[in-house]
């Protein structure tokens, strides 16, 4: 399954050149606005291993960033959940904390947080969370009657175990979302290293934009597709483990 | 009698529509494109837009780009020309508080916290400065800057990159009002003169249609002219005003002041001259500081028009 | 302990026909009592109206010395992440867990408590569901077709067991088993359709247990007169 | 519950500013790092109305974005939803544009369909579909075992209607999700205004950016905060509709 | 037309004993049959082995003439967008309008057809499932307590309908009811614990139908059959 995911990955990043240098090619392009095929393998093969290492200092942050936004996304559904006036304000603060930009966001955050590795961070978890959270609200605020009437009935339903049943009944669902807010995660953190930090892929990107060197971008994204592709199988067969080891179906 | 008709053209600016691109909106706002019988889109550039791809693409006619990306691009075997250079001194300065610190030689930037944009031409331009006092990249502090100034706000970069005319003006304001004092350190002052931006178009353009390039330069830089003539002042102001609506009006009239000083070449020459050995300079740099492999020759670039 | 209604009207929003018309009925007395009544009849909707969770459109319930109702049906499951033995475990309150022992072995469970409910039978599911609510604090418990897809014989035993070890509390036992209401409940509430009147009927039951004689020819007449009644 | 949401929203924006305000404050920071409230005040009385417009701006390609997207993620997720190879291959195409930063494909898309308004509602529509997927993803790829089992017995399956059945048992989380997409679709635009448009929020917001004047990116931050608010509330009204009218539970 | 299984083991994966061992059984002839055992004796898992849907560990089953195995079972539910009535028109064959139309009324569902499923009682949810199943191509159609909510008047007249039209048809009844079984089927699987050898013992039915004389005493005899085995 995982090999599968990467030679799905080579293909389409091969259609994707193939699109590109065919462009090239019919309009009569020069380098400056795509490099050719061999100026692409040159760059390849002097940046691949500068790259595939920032790609993995952007995953190590993507990771971190995720399992935050992740619980960032629990903590706000579960408190969220409820059609209470708590609820919708907490609804309404993530909402719209969401709708601005992170470029925009991103002095105040300065201010409050400084810059460094702890912004990127923050960066990246915003990015992430909400989609999940969005999940998360769905799956949390529709009740699960023929398990949850017991515990209601009797008076032993507690918040946990709400979240806890709903939770379960969804576990495809919420497995497929986080395993898939992994590749959210990564472009969180690659623009938040685009505009705030020094080290990562994101950061590259951005001097290889500076110095509108195409064969570079085409290099980086190669980089993050593969590295995304392996992360992402390898999340989905661990929520397949999950699954499997709590016994859903 | 407006011409039956004209020919259209789109030019790639490459920034917002404010002081940097003056010359060009007072020649659109003022007809001198259609006097040309030319009718001109002026679209504006930002740090994801390339007037040289665009040349290449067909997207657009004519752009501004930077001398260094023209100097990249020509190495790359784009069929870039140069017909006209608008800024004789590079706006691209330093911001500083003389309070804390005093510029008067390159030494004095030994110990310094230095914003840089990496990747940028400012990068390009402070590594030349350093390299030129003897300052090695261990006796400075290279700070990536970003979208905002709040590092240099509080005080933890010292030496911030803008662009004099445009932000410089901003902050100097900003920094005024409240009572502090602002200085820039000009590059250029110690003998590096990067060439900024420039007036492009395609090779093909120019070499198929030199009467198009020609009434095109000829219009925009009698807009330029114009604008910057103090005579005008109050004009120009009216005329950006009605594209940038977010900069109040005393900034402006300084902001016009300072890009006068840039843009009008002191020797007496005409506006939009092309500067031959400070692009030779310009390349010079970009080889040394491994920004192209070799030479490209980029005088073989410059079409002066006039 | 005394659980009734009076005039019940009820009516479901935006149905054509009501429910129920001016329907009334009384248990004054804990025991296992029915509720009986042709499919659609609406056992169910009274059933949702005596625990509270619908409300009459008019008329009114009355529970006097009765604090707990609790409803249990036939469609209720338990969570999928641990077995059904340590569900059991979990919701068992500490006096009654040499009760769960018993109960477990009366339903036939024991098989059962290892494996994750979704693995059970249906049967198996109806008989673990209603296990864990006999084992709650209740005065009054509604069984909804607890029971409907187990076996006769191990609903005989079952039904029976709680008999014995429930006699201060009241039942209400919904079945389409003729025989068995009629054999083991105390009073058959009757409900018909809403145009008939009175709506609801209450018929005595054998009402057996296991140490009863059983009375020879009554059952008969009991089921005679619930047809008759339906 | 509109006017819940605005006045949520205008408390959330309070405390916000009143934090920035104690900052400023607290640390002594001068008026060029956080505006002073009398400085936003008057910032907002000049800016207020023009930027109320670009919201609007804003908002109208957010819509038409948001459109595209849930068709887009609806379209992904049903021809992704199998785990067949296509499914796969589908997924891992979706799954991998979305980790490549916007800003990285930017020189790419300009290249590819030039700038104007096709440009920004694509990089909107990008934004936002990609949440949307995931919990599409996970709810066609879940089987409704006592709906389907007739049609699959009966050889009456045909894919629309399985996306039908699921759709449909699921209809409270898809609204949620969708509802909820608005807030991506949003910032979404913004993000395509500060790089590739010359109009809407975002476009002040870059200018406001370059100008380093925070007291217009709070009033920029304060009119998107409210014009979310109205929005996101009126789509949870007509996604209560749907449900209502669609007589799920 | 035959139907046989011969020497079925059958173990859940991870179960601890096998649900069937050895087991065998035959029908010959189409008809109103019936699967009855014990709860959780097996009778869901043989008839998901007849349909194709769970594949015996060891053993064969046979489908001689027969091209199409429905099952039928009373936690299904119709999909919530539509009336039953639009449903039920949606999935009814051409030929069979006429025949649906007989089965609403003779099932009792003519006031349920404007309603969606959600808002049935689950007996009536039952009887519109196995309805719509009635109206479709089969050659054998399990029933695995397809009617267990519904009352017993109406699922007698359902049962007799279903026999007087479907002569050609082979029914496999799985219900709890022994009375029912007896009376109405015309071969009777019982399944039995898979220590005991045979495990399935094969016992001719009352096969009661409207136009034929029902034989006074031999109901009690199948009955007892039928226990004794079980
Ligand atoms: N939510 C609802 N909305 C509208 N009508 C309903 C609803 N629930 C039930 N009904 C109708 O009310 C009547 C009574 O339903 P109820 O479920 O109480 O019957 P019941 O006696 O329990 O039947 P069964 O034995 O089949 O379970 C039925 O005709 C049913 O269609
Ligand atoms: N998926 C499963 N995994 C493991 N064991 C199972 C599974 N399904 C059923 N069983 C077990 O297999 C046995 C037979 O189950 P089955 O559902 O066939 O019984 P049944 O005769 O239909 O019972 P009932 O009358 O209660 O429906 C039961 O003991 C049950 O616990
Ligand atoms: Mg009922
Ligand atoms: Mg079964």
């Amino acid at each position: 399954m995982l090999h599968r995911r990467v030679y799905q990955f080579l293909i389409i990043f091969a259609l994707g050149l193939g699109l590109l240098f065919a462009i090239k090619y019919v309009m009569g392009l020069s380098d400056y606005v795509i490099p050719s095929p061999s100026g692409v393998w040159e760059t390849g093969k002097e940046t691949a291993r500068r790259y595939f290492g920032d790609v993995g200092n952007t995953l190590g942050v993507a990771m971190a960033g995720q399992v935050i936004s992740v619980f960032l996304a629990g903590f706000v559904g579960i408190a969220g959940r409820r059609a209470t006036w708590f609820g919708s304000f907490i609804k309404v603060a993530a909402y719209n904390v969401q709708a601005y930009p992170i470029v925009a966001l991103a002095p105040i955050l300065f201010i409050l947080v400084g810059d460094g590795l702890f912004t990127r961070l923050l960066i990246a978890a915003m990015i992430c969370y909400f989609p999940v959270l969005l999940s998360v609200l769905g799956i949390m605020s529709e009740p699960v009657e023929d398990i949850e009437h017991f515990y209601r009935a009797t008076g032993r339903m507690r918040w946990q175990l709400e979240v806890k049943i709903r939770a379960f009944e969804n576990l495809g669902k919420l497995t497929t979302v986080i395993s898939g807010s992994a590749t959210l995660a990564f472009a969180g953190t690659i623009v938040a290293e685009f505009i705030a930090a020094n080290a990562g892929i994101g950061y590259s990107i951005r001097i290889a934009l500076y110095q509108s060197d195409m064969g570079k971008i085409l290099v980086a994204l190669f980089m993050i597709g593969i590295v995304l592709s392996l992360y992402q199988g390898l999340l989905e067969l661990s929520g397949q483990a999950v699954r499997r080891a709590w016994g859903g179906s | 009698q407006p011409a039956l008709a004209e020919e259209e053209a789109v030019y790639r600016l490459k920034w917002l529509f404010n002081i940097s691109v003056a010359g060009g909106l007072y020649a659109d706002t003022h007809g001198y494109f259609s006097e040309q019988g030319l009718s001109v889109v002026l679209k504006e550039g930002g740090p994801e837009r390339d007037a040289v791809r665009e040349l290449e693409m067909g997207q657009a006619l004519f752009g501004t780009a930077s001398a260094d990306q023209v100097i990249r691009a020509r190495a790359m075997g784009s069929p870039v020309v140069v017909v006209a250079q608008l800024f004789q001194v590079n706006p691209l300065q330093w911001i500083y508080r003389p309070g804390e610190l005093r510029i008067d030689r390159l030494e004095d930037l030994r110990g310094r916290v230095i914003g840089i944009t990496y990747g940028g031409n400012d990068e390009t331009i402070m590594r030349t400065l350093l390299a030129k006092a003897g300052i090695s990249e261990d006796e400075v502090e290279l700070f990536s800057v970003r979208y905002d100034y709040t590092p240099f706000f509080q005080g933890r970069v010292s030496i911030w990159p803008v662009y004099r005319n445009a932000q410089g003006v901003i902050l100097e304001d900003r920094l005024g009002r409240a009572g502090e004092k602002t200085a820039f350190f000009n590059p250029a002052d110690y003998g590096v003169r990067f060439v900024a931006n420039s007036v492009v178009t395609a090779e093909k353009t120019a070499g198929r249609s030199p009467d198009l390039v020609r009434r095109f330069v000829r219009a925009l830089l009698k807009g330029w002219s114009e604008a910057m003539d103090p005579k005008n002042s109050a004009e120009t102001i009216r005329t950006l005003r009605r594209f940038d609506r977010e900069t109040p009006e005393n900034i402006l009239s300084e902001q016009l002041a300072v890009t006068r000083r840039l843009v009008v070449p002191k020797d007496g020459a005409p506006i939009g001259s092309i500067d031959e050995a400070a692009w030779r300079q310009t390349e010079q740099i970009m080889i040394e500081q491994g920004q192209i492999q070799e030479a490209v020759g980029v005088e073989k670039a410059l079409r002066p028009v006039f | 302990m005394r659980l009734a209604g009076t005039n019940i009207t009820f009516h479901y929003p935006g149905a054509e026909s009501a429910v129920f018309k001016d329907f009334s009925f009384q248990l004054a007395e804990p025991g296992f009592h029915a509720i009986f009544g042709p499919s659609g009849v609406g056992k169910t909707s009274l059933a949702r109206m005596i625990t509270g969770d619908l409300s009459p459109t008019a008329g009114k319930i009355a529970r006097e010395g009765i604090d707990t109702v609790l409803y249990c049906y036939n469609l209720e499951r338990l969570p999928g992440w641990s077995s059904v033995g340590r569900h059991l475990d979990r919701v068992t309150p500490e006096k009654n867990v040499g009760r769960k022992e018993e109960l477990v072995s009366v339903f036939g469970l024991q098989e059962c408590m290892g494996s994750k409910f979704l693995s059970l039978s249906l049967g198996q599911r109806n008989r673990v569901n209603l296990l864990r609510y006999l084992l709650q604090d209740f005065q009054v418990l509604v069984m909804d077709e607890s029971l409907a897809n187990v076996d006769e014989k191990t609903r005989e035993t079952i039904l029976l067991k709680i008999k014995e070890l429930y006699p201060e509390e009241l039942f209400l036992y919904i079945s389409h088993n003729v025989v068995e209401v009629s054999k083991f409940c105390r009073q058959i509430v009757v409900v018909r359709d809403s145009d008939k009147k009175p709506q609801g009927l209450t018929i005595r039951g054998v009402d057996h247990r296991n140490d009863r004689e059983f009375p020879n020819g009554r059952l008969e007449q009991v089921m005679l007169e619930i047809m008759n009644a339906a």
